[in-house]
């Protein structure tokens, strides 16, 4: 049982005041929340919904279709009234958007009304929340609670403005109130996280002090979110001039001894890619959170993609190792980013976490992350001398580290050097450091994530839908409805994509009867990849790349 | 089921918010062009990517446009002109795009003295990423970014450009129609690069270097002042609070890069 | 019967006069030549050596031991002469190298000779060649007339006096003369180009009007190829501030109507890969020449590899076709460069062609190369008119192109677009798009070239040798031992990686008892497109990454 | 089979030409760190690619070096300072590496102040690629890669980083030791950025502009000069040809980027 909810209009009008509104409210009441956004590459105007889906379960996709719609601009109605279910309920603001509505749709003047309540013309997006609260028969004094809680550092007056604007909203629902069936409460937790957050709040527990970036959709909110909480957990975030600045200092900031994060999408990842080739030879353990959008080139600013794994396993000149990483979730989103800074320090080369733009903006409520400062070990050889080598060579590949500024003399070196760092054309060295880097791939698989099967006793399913990234929500849900039609199907969602867990995915991919990847790219990228290791020939693929996310009804509709 | 892909009705143009800077300076280049009779067909709108690098898609009468990558216009637009150098070049794009994230090319630009016209849609902020800091945000500017405020200085890109000597500086204002198409004008009819920055307000993200704020500070420059004196167009160009001259601040009659090229001399290279 | 002579010493001491001196002249006297480079990345000191290998039937390599040593530094005798056949000669010049030489060895004061002779002291390269040339027991006339014909432009005198060197050279060798076995002349071409020239060459008389790079080892021999014949074919060559500058006014060159090439090594190709992109979304013909070296980084500058196929298959963000080559030959470079831009100009997207420092330097005499120009077709649409539409949707993708200037206005943007080349984010219209570029992979397979396999009628050989780029010479001159050894064995060499000719290479590959990659990198690249293409499973590697290049003898080593 | 891969023996150090302009400034580096008592452990000299940017392994104490990419030692020595800033971080590089490839990351380094120093050795050419232009080479100079010389006006770094108000800006000359070590050593005492650009003939590649060329020219810069004045300074920037100034040309008072920082007040980054 869950109700979807579009909250549409134009960008500057308001839609994420009321969604994350709503997004608070619900989860406060105890409903499972799971909220998206789409929107245009614009300040103002266009088109730009947010979707909030309810439940009694828990939720890991948004859907197709939307049971109410609240637009508040003509477009709003006119292109995605047809995106909604049968019976579903319309509000809408403004004369234009009034117009264009179906004679059933509810019309309201919130801006009038918010002033009707005692309220400014902004808390309009309070009323529409409390409409929506009654259309859903949601009893009004919860959101006064949460619309109380939330406006109280504003102040007593405003957060009373607010509540009674929630409460003029319930009653302007009239006979309406209750019209939608909705789930009832559960015992969800209240917390609210999207992907962006999670990644930095992560990166911020898990002790990145150097944070560094050149805006660039959708990484951004993660950048800003490291520059917000800044001051609590001691971080320098600088905004670089270019992005090759960006990896550049983290170079440098990892030598000099400091966890560091870049974050960044797909034109700005291009950009350092040489940078990553350094990090790859100074075995330095720099992460990157490149958060996916559609190219080529500038593409789609703001929309979502899956096209950029391959490129990011092979960028940058020359050979070196790394890890790929491809949370899922949430909460997968914040316990990748601490793996990846774990795995770049542990093997000293650099890690890659890839996101999109559906995940960096995706809210749901879940256990609250743990916000306490729990660094990972950065590996610091803190008893190196005065004869230290930096790139010993060792049987692991991994070389003692220290960091400048102790008695150890740290000495890296971009071309080919000796253990000590120096710059050296001699070609045995180069043989001996070059295989001691590529030993590290070994460092890397020895603590490589295995994939999830879904659901996890599925081992004789015959249909195995195989994804990564942010597909695992939609693919999910699209199996719950496959098994409850009685098919025979399950999940593997693969969140480490390099190394590759090839040994659990043989196992899991033997005697399926049909195997599906489902990928946000055109050209299949990870079946490309299964293939090339090996672990399937020619496979069935179900892709999408128009910009939008997966749902399961999109997968479950190119699967039959 | 339906999915939603034909959002073109609500990708209106143009795509800037009510009140930004940008609408008046479209303006002054439509009519710029216009009265210079620049034949569109010769023409070849250029550049990169944020708010003011639509600039190409809005222009009232059709052009040729490159809008290539965030920072990148003065090297497509440098291979334009050097392939057809009988086209009349000119990048529109904003301060991001051309101090910060293009800031060697158009160094470089300057040093080779490329017979391109750069506007620079200066409004001191990132807008199309929602309001980061510019190379040309005051120190002290607070965004999500820079929660404490800027602490860099910010650029002085028209003392840079007198430095390496270019063929035409000038700064100007959205504020001012008349005195930007009288620039807008004068760049068209250099020879070699020139650099026109366009103080821009942005209404949406630059609550501090408003509409207002830039117009009780620019001050047109007097007659008395001439271009071609290094020193007084540093001085102006160094000249930056409650006054800021608008105006030329320099001109040099270096030749361009292009009619130095042998090759070029009996005709353009994309007819060879 | 072929004789391998390598001259060794510093850098500075004018081994490459020397050197393109004897393939000069034993190209003019009707010998195969093959000449390749070794050398630090220094202008000064160091150890280099300059290989030349003569025979009277063609060559295609170079190979690890050297039957004359020409060593003008101590370690040039210290090092290499333990790379010695077992009854070589040895030459050395210099007291210090003297003292470090077996007793056996020839040593000469070359600059003491030169002056005896009348000469300049820098004229000790040719008393070099002289006596090079007596050992061998060729006719000093040969060389003398050579000599007299390449110093004409510089005065009658000085070919006088260099002439006069080359005899005095003659006259030293004494009773050594002939003491080498040496091949006979044959009727090999007098022409000589390397690598780096004949893809100079073939971009000017293919029509290429704008060349920018940014210089980068070893790329640049083939950029200052073009700017030194720039006059002669009505070239803009221009050095760019960096290398994101060098692909970015490319992309306007293209842009604006002239074939544009620009050359640059892995480093700089980083930094390209957002450039590549923004060709792909705007389908400019733009053509990269990646000359590889070994990386990670600046690696080692001057030394060969072939580490960066799957980072060029993959550079840039999001998805787009593209093609890569890599040629085998001086010959194939020519042919591939010119393929290269009439591919990308009939698809409307980005190539690459991949050399790397072996091949770029490797000198050979063959028939000459076609220096009129003969420009390919540009693909330009001149009736395009006032409707006209820059990427209107075209059933092969391959849409109309126009250039600015005529009555057709020209529109194009690194933003998704419509037809018009107008930004949009109307989704419906990326999917359009995004779908007519990615058929033009369909455009690019059309013409793709066909892997050679040789010899050409060993359609049953057991073994197959499978390579790409210059590693065609050694892996050719190594099938070349063991059959005249009675093996059974062949080479597949694929010139052209992406897209791949799969169809013929299931053919060739079918039914071979073994199948062995031989590759210049330590991950097995080729191997790795191979397996993904479905076309083999796991595979033998013959793999070298110590930064020289292939020879038969490192082949044969390892696949016995 | 002997495989030619021990080449180490014929590695020797420092691998620069006989002559070279790199001699005498890495002698005055060595002594001006002694001089200045610098904890060689607490130092981290940091480069790019070229023949310059090999300095750093040939300095006769050991210290802590990083050798990044060509073009790319300004953000690194950024992150590094701002990760430690209890180290001397000292940049020495070519003038390719600092104005051609790094050119953005110069100016705003410059911009943001950070106390790195940077010894730029200006021998107006590219040695390691063997002898292309570079950003200063003069207008005419003619190589393999500018058969017909340069037409790009040389850059102007020093007048540059006037504009942009840089801590410390000032010109040597690799042929005068005793002035070498003083800027050196002025540089190093600078609380914020400083730049030094160092005239470097290359006796391999720069046929022009030769160990003589520049003794000939070198001027030091009088007494009377006060580097707090700009415009002075920047006449000193613009003075170029039959005399070249060398000194202190620009001071600043400005505090270094790093003291701005709140985070950083008690201790460094790696520390916390
Ligand atoms: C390589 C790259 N990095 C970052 C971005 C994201 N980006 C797009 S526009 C922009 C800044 C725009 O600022 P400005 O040039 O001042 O233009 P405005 O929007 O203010 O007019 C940025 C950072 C991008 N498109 N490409
Ligand atoms: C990205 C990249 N592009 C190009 C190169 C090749 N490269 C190495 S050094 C150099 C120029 C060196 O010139 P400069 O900085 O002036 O130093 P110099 O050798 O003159 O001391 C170049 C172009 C490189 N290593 N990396
Ligand atoms: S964000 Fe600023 S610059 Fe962009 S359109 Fe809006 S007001 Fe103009
Ligand atoms: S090439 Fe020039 S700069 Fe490099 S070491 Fe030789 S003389 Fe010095
Ligand atoms: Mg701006
Ligand atoms: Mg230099």
């Amino acid at each position: 049982m869950d109700v979807n909810i579009r909250i549409a209009g134009e960008a500057g009008q308001g839609l994420l005041t009321t969604g994350d509104l709503l997004v608070g409210a619900f989860s406060s009441m105890g409903l499972h929340t799971f909220a998206s956004k789409s929107y245009m590459s614009r300040i103002r105007g266009g088109l730009n919904w947010f979707d909030i889906r309810i439940a009694d379960s828990e939720l890991f996709a948004p859907r197709e279709r939307a049971d109410l719609l609240v637009a508040l601009s003509e477009p709003a109605i006119e292109i995605l009234s047809q995106t909604l279910t049968d019976d579903a309920m319309v509000l809408v603001d403004g004369e234009e958007a009034q117009e264009a509505a179906p004679p059933e749709a509810m019309a309201v003047d919130l801006t009038a009304a918010a002033k009707d309540a005692g309220g400014k013309p902004m808390m309009a997006n309070t009323v529409a929340a409390g409409i929506v609260f009654a259309l859903l028969g949601y009893d009004a004094d919860s959101l006064d609670a949460y619309v109380r809680k939330q406006f109280a550092r504003m102040g007593e007056e405003l957060a009373g403005q607010n509540a009674a604007c929630a409460r003029k909203g319930a009653e302007l629902a009239g006979d309406r109130a209750g019209r939608i069936q909705a789930p009832r409460p559960a015992d969800a937790p209240a917390f609210v996280t999207d992907g962006a957050s999670a990644a930095g709040l992560s990166a911020a527990v898990a002790g990145v002090k150097f944070a560094t970036a050149y805006p660039m959709t959708p990484s951004t909110a993660t950048f800003q979110y490291l520059a917000k909480v800044a001051d609590k957990y001691g971080i320098v975030v600088e905004q670089a001039e270019d992005e090759i600045a960006a990896i550049n200092m983290g170079c440098g900031a990892t030598y000099a001894g400091a966890p560091a994060m870049t974050t960044t999408s797909g034109g700005g990842f291009a950009l350092m890619t040489e940078g990553l080739s350094l990090a790859g030879i100074l075995e330095l353990p720099v992460v990157i959170l490149l958060a996916q959008r559609p190219g080529p080139a500038t593409g789609l600013p703001t929309r979502t993609a899956q096209q950029d794994f391959r490129f990011a396993q092979f960028a940058g000149h020359g050979e070196f190792p790394r890890a790929i990483y491809a949370p899922g979730t949430q909460k997968q989103t914040y316990e990748l980013v601490r793996k990846a800074l774990a795995d770049a320090h542990q093997a000293q080369t650099p890690t890659i976490v890839l996101t999109d733009q559906f995940l960096q903006d995706a809210q749901k409520n879940i256990e609250p992350l743990g916000d306490e400062p729990d660094p990972i070990d950065r590996h610091i050889a803190t008893d190196a001398g005065a004869d230290y080598r930096r790139y010993a060579v060792t049987k692991s590949g991994v070389s003692p580290r220290a960091i400048p500024g102790g008695e150890a003399f740290v000495r890296c070196d971009s071309d080919e050097h000796t253990e000590e760092g120096i710059i050296s054309e001699d070609l045995a060295g180069h043989l001996a450091q070059q295989d001691k880097r590529m030993r590290k791939a070994d460092v890397l698989a020895e603590t490589v994530l295995e994939p999830e099967l879904y659901p996890a006793d599925a081992a004789d399913a015959e249909t195995l839908l195989v994804c990564w990234g942010s597909t695992y929500g939609p693919c999910r849900e699209a199996v719950d409805v496959l098994r409850e039609q009685g098919g025979s199907a399950a999940m593997l969602h693969i969140a480490q994509l390099v190394p590759l867990p090839a040994e659990p995915i043989a196992r899991h991919l033997k005697n399926r009867m049909r195997v599906v990847c489902v990928e946000g790219n055109c050209t299949g990228q990870l079946a490309a990849w299964l293939s090339e290791s090996g672990l399937i020939g020619e496979c069935e693929t179900v892709l999408r790349y128009d910009g939008l996310c997966f749902t399961a009804e999109y997968i479950l509709e190119r699967i039959d | 089921m339906s999915v939603i892909q034909t959002i073109a009705k609500a990708d209106s143009h143009p795509s800037w918010c009510p009140g930004c800077g940008n609408f008046p300076i479209l303006k002054a280049v439509n009519e710029t062009l216009d009265a210079a009779g620049i034949d569109r067909r010769k023409l070849v709108l250029v550049s990169g990517i944020g708010q003011a690098a639509k600039l190409p898609f809005f222009v009232d009468k059709p052009a040729n446009l490159f809008d290539g990558l965030h920072g990148r216009a003065m090297p497509a637009a440098t291979g334009i002109k050097l392939t057809n150098h009988t086209l009349t070049v000119l990048v529109t794009s904003g301060d991001g795009d051309m101090y910060g994230e293009g800031g060697n090319h158009l160094l470089h630009a300057m040093r080779r003295n490329i017979g391109v016209k750069a506007f620079v849609h200066n409004n001191q902020v990132y807008g199309l990423t929602k309001g980061q800091a510019s190379p040309t945000s005051e120190m002290g500017f607070e965004t999500k970014a820079q929660p404490h405020g800027v602490m860099s200085l910010p650029m002085n890109p028209l003392a840079m450009a007198i430095c390496e000597d270019c063929s035409f500086v000038a700064r100007t204002f959205s504020g001012d129609a008349e005195h930007m198409k009288r620039m807008m004008r004068a760049a068209l009819d250099t020879d070699g690069f020139a650099l026109l920055d366009i103080l821009q307000p942005c209404v949406s993200f630059n609550r501090v270097n408003t509409f207002k704020w830039y117009k009780d500070r620019v001050r047109p420059i007097g007659d008395d002042h001439d271009p071609a004196d290094r020193d007084a167009a540093l001085k102006l160009a160094f000249t930056w609070g409650d006054e800021i001259p608008i105006g030329i601040y320099y001109c040099s009659e270096r030749p361009s890069f292009e009619s130095k090229l042998d090759v070029l001399k009996d005709r353009p290279l994309v007819e060879l």
